[in-house]
């Protein structure tokens, strides 16, 4: 029995819509900031909103996350504060990680987000022992491992997805499949299309979702979830997608086919959601522009919220090594 | 007191503390069939054996650490360290600083090292000098069965990842019985000798290396005082100072490779701080810059002996400074 | 066009019957060494004779191999000299690695055998620059990497196949499957039966072969070693076989379970191959005995030559360190 | 003179190198998309994007070193060779002396590390004291345009595996441009500038501090001198002996974790082998045992500056010994 509808159809797509019109406004204002110097580059998921979106509304408050330096949906769509998130990106002492973290690696362990890593295959590393911990400690919730077809590269994909099936892990894996491993096309990394043709052979169920479709990515996660959690085994969710923007602030992304990014952003999700809302007849104009507000007042407080947070005190710089 | 070997010392110090604490897990290539002891009490999910992938195996122990358990691995050898490094550099000693304090990972890795079995560079890496040199991280080496009962409790209970080196050379010799329950606090040294005219500080095999060339020099005259470090970080710069402003000489010892290795850190380290004191230079005894041969005979000269030590504490105390 | 027969039914194995008893004498001296003291413990490869004969009897004098620490096999089928190998197990200075080695990480480069390892993967890490060398430096020779399935649950097993995959690496990886990973087995560690399985998802060609049955290795070694040197592509062959004796010398294997071992025993390659060839006619009892002879005469003459060799002088310490 | 920057003089060198000599190839993720003009001159074969794994990409460069050819790989950050480590460590450091001397590993890794990009721990880590504590292996680490050429072009021509180490903080800035085909040789350090009251020790970025250091020394009336070790490993200790028995006084400075560092090292070597021109302790500025924070003031207060490294040199000039 699903609590959730998983046919896309039946899923109210208004609040996904404003989830990823917030992070797409929250990256746009850190790439503004990172063009005038203001603030620090970062890795942008500028349409790999839908991905984030999808998944994140398919988890329960029990369950956690585990993610990499490309964040900012996950965080954003499962509540983190745009302002504490800027203050962090801009090494600001109200940052979730008293900046210390930068933008790579933010962990907001009272949402549920715990041990981020930029280090590319380590959420796959670690995402075993915390599920793990959920079933040794008798906790329901299960694990979300956000992680890029390049993570997959990694040998931690295999060592990880061999233990999680052999020792029944309650983990969703999540591969956003963007087509881009910082500067190398996933074409010349990987020997497959699909990350989940690689998931198949450990006796991992998998399945690849249009990942540019928000509602669609809902409910193929919300399955997905429902999935792990009676089965309390892995599973893994492939988003399919693009990174429209480049690896990292800046980026001229000279090295980018400019048709298939064309054809990429032609499926933006932001538009193809509002546009299909505004076809259905389920946001009007109005309403729509209304979202648009609010977004933009959100990331306009959290921008000064930052700005206004002073740099850690020199003090800062070994606190916190040692328990 | 019962003789015990370094080997059941761990086994010990593990059911004591799992005993005392039910977050206490057990995982590695082989350890639910070593143990089984340990299986029997505490059941197949707290003691398990792995797939052959350290890089997963340190992984899920800072995943576990970071949300509730306390997990101790066993990557057998030093050098598979090497599988582990991101899990263990990255992760385990860097998250908790770069979460802001969010994370702790009470965990410990055991791995064996040193000459011993004649089994090569591939098994034989005495990399501790590695994870000194990294943030976050503790580390220890004992010398006795009773010291890694002590330190590896210590280990288990603290809040912070360690690396627990079993020195091969040394598991199976018996050893006094240590007490039970008693925990070797961490960061604390041992004088294993006391002296006057000059300081060995070594750990592992070669603190034994140091008592016998302790006593060839006592036969000569010379009195040596031996520290025995055991943690090698924290480790006990108060006690090796005290002992060097005492006797103005030191001569630091160990089976690593003399290159940057925890040698290096502490002649530097006294050279700074106990310079008045010193009446000679600070020598230092350690593995070559050379991978540990199998052949025995090699795999015997890699490793400082007594009569070495012997020579370079006679040369000192022999010495005046110009 | 295939040069030599790929069907089991018309291979020649006295040849490989020979091999095999060499390789388990060998062994067997090492052990009765090893129980009296005199000869250090091996990792021996007791049981699993066939697979390596089968193997690297189909390889040409071109073709490299890569092993691990359980080498004797493909060492003595690739031609090496029991006395050099004795030698340099017990640590003499006439080893082929001057003594250095020991039993786990013998390589002779002048047999193709390079780059031992006993770190277990390690082979699967090094096998594709050593094919690489051969394609780019215009050399016809393919790649055997020869590992166990205990290798095949470390990452670099992942990343290897996935590069050999992708850069089109004439490889024959040959995974012997011998139910064990030292004191773990493979159904404690793996969520695969055969490792087979996981090849297919690079596109790799697999195939899993009866590793006790040295004519049906050999054919099914040939078959694969064709396709790599026709393909300039990886192949994946395992080899389903069983470690009879411990992992390590001694071992009492109380950890094994003794009707599986028996069961293994009584598929014994050594006998089975024998005594088809005896029914066969293909060899008769005397012919029989005196391979027995010269085997027995040539591990004497090892033991003999590898007891009189002396120790490496102290001033190896330090040697061949850099180039 | 023409002025190029620390990228340019790598991009210069690996150009000069595999026009020299065929075997000479490059790979690493993504350095096929950032250097196209070496693709464009010597094809899609000798210069490849490869997989997002360190491991393999590492572990290739390891076998096919072995097998004639002499690659260089881009490992992009230091934190990644984690990644790397059994590769670099078990199978490129030691399988040659294991071997008995079978095989060579003509093969270069380059990482960068340190200050200057805010990227926090997981990217800069100076870890380059690791290999120098590991046999079998090169370290190097420029402080200019010029000496990265000339080195680099070095480490393509040896045949030991060699870590090449670029300072994030120097990739961008300017400098001198190198001689056409010059070699910096491996071992040597150069005299950045000369001086007889005190010895500054350094590499990487902190050579320059230790220079603005000498500056500000020198206006008051200490006459610093400034070394720039380059080569980690070997490193030249000749040069810095030379020069501690010149000036009887030693501050190392660098920005890797002062614990088990190189200069650790350095101050061992010279408490062994210079202590009686010794006129001061030792002084030893490092980075803290603490992961490295993103945040800007943070990022540099972890690398020891001008100001302090003048404190330390005057300390010591001050200084009577008792
Ligand atoms: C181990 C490691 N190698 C390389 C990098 C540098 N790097 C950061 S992100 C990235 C690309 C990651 O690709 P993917 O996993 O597909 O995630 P995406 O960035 O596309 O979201 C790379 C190479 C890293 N951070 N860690
Ligand atoms: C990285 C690494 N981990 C662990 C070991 C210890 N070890 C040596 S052989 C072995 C078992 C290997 O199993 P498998 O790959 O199946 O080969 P087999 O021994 O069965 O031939 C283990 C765990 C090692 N040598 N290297
Ligand atoms: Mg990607
Ligand atoms: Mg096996």
């Amino acid at each position: 029995m699903t609590p959730h509808p998983a046919n896309p159809h039946e899923i109210d797509a208004r609040p996904l819509l404003e989830q990823m019109l917030l992070i797409r406004a929250y990256e746009e204002a850190i790439v503004a900031g990172s063009d005038a110097g203001t603030i620090p580059g970062t890795c942008t998921s500028v349409g790999q909103e839908a991905a984030a979106v999808g998944v994140v509304n398919a988890l329960g408050a029990d369950d956690l996350i585990l993610t990499n330096h490309r964040s900012a949906g996950h965080l954003l769509a499962r509540g983190a504060d745009p302002g504490r998130l800027l203050a962090e990106v801009m090494g600001r002492r109200d940052g979730y990680c008293k900046g210390r973290s930068g933008s790579l690696h933010i962990s907001v362990k009272e949402l549920g987000v715990v041990l981020t890593s930029t280090i590319v295959g380590a959420e796959l590393s670690m995402a075993p022992g915390v599920a793990l911990s959920q079933g040794m400690l008798g906790r329901p919730g299960i694990v979300a491992c956000f992680f890029g077809d390049g993570a997959a590269c990694e040998g931690s994909f295999h060592e990880s997805l061999n233990l999680a099936a052999l020792w029944n892990l309650p983990i969703l894996y999540v591969c956003e499949n963007n087509h881009w491993q910082a500067f190398v096309h996933r074409r010349e990394a990987m020997s497959r299309e699909h990350v989940s043709e690689w998931a198949s052979s450990y006796g991992i169920p998998a399945h690849t979702v249009d990942g540019n479709d928000v509602a669609a990515v809902l409910a193929a996660a919300r399955v997905a979830a429902e999935q792990v959690r009676a089965s309390r085994r892995p599973y893994l969710l492939e988003t399919w997608t693009y990174r429209t923007r480049g690896h990292f602030e800046p980026d001229d992304q000279s090295y980018v086919d400019p048709a298939e990014r064309a054809a990429w952003l032609a499926r933006d999700p932001i538009a193809r959601c509002r546009d299909r809302l505004l076809a259905d007849g389920a946001l009007n104009p109005s309403q729509a522009a209304a979202i648009g507000d609010r977004v933009a007042t959100r990331i306009h407080a959290a921008r000064a919220f930052a700005e206004a947070s002073s740099y850690p005190a020199a003090d800062e710089l070994t606190r916190d090594v040692y328990a | 007191m019962p003789t015990l070997t370094l080997y059941d010392a761990i086994g010990a110090a593990l059911t004591e503390e799992m005993r005392r604490d039910r977050h206490v897990i057990a995982f590695g290539e082989g350890i639910a069939t070593k143990r089984h002891d340990l299986v029997a009490e505490f059941g197949a999910l707290r003691v398990r054996n792995t797939p052959l992938a350290e890089g997963i195996i340190a992984g899920t122990a800072v995943g576990a650490a970071a949300s509730g358990l306390r997990p101790v691995v066993d990557l057998l050898f030093a050098p598979f360290l090497c599988y582990a490094m991101d899990e263990l550099v990255n992760s385990a000693g860097k998250l908790r600083y770069m979460s802001g304090g969010q994370f702790a990972f009470p965990l410990v890795t055991l791995a064996m090292t040193g000459a011993g079995w004649g089994v090569g560079a591939q098994h034989n890496h005495n990399v501790e000098a590695w994870f000194v040199h990294s943030p976050g991280l503790k580390v220890v080496m004992p010398s006795s069965p009773a010291d890694a009962k002590g330190l590896l409790k210590a280990a288990i209970r603290d809040d912070n990842p360690v690396l627990f080196f079993i020195d091969i050379g040394l598991l199976y010799q018996p050893g006094d019985g240590p007490v039970a329950d008693e925990v070797v606090p961490l960061g604390k040294a041992a004088i294993a000798r006391e002296g006057s005219d000059v300081t060995l500080v070594s750990y592992g095999k070669t603190v034994h290396h140091c008592r016998q060339a302790a006593e060839a020099l006592a036969a000569e005259g010379i009195s040596a005082e031996v520290i025995d470090l055991r943690s090698l970080k924290p480790w006990d710069a108060a006690t090796v100072l005290a002992s060097v402003e005492k006797t103005g000489r030191l001569v630091v010892v160990h089976e690593a490779n003399r290159l940057c290795g925890v040698g290096a850190e502490i002649a530097a380290v006294v050279a700074e701080e106990a310079f008045a004191c010193l009446k000679a230079p600070i020598v230092r005894l350690g593995g070559p810059d050379a991978p540990v041969a199998s052949s025995y005979p090699l795999e015997q000269a890699f490793v400082p002996q007594p009569e070495a030590i012997v020579a370079a504490a006679r040369r000192l105390c022999r010495r005046q400074i110009a």
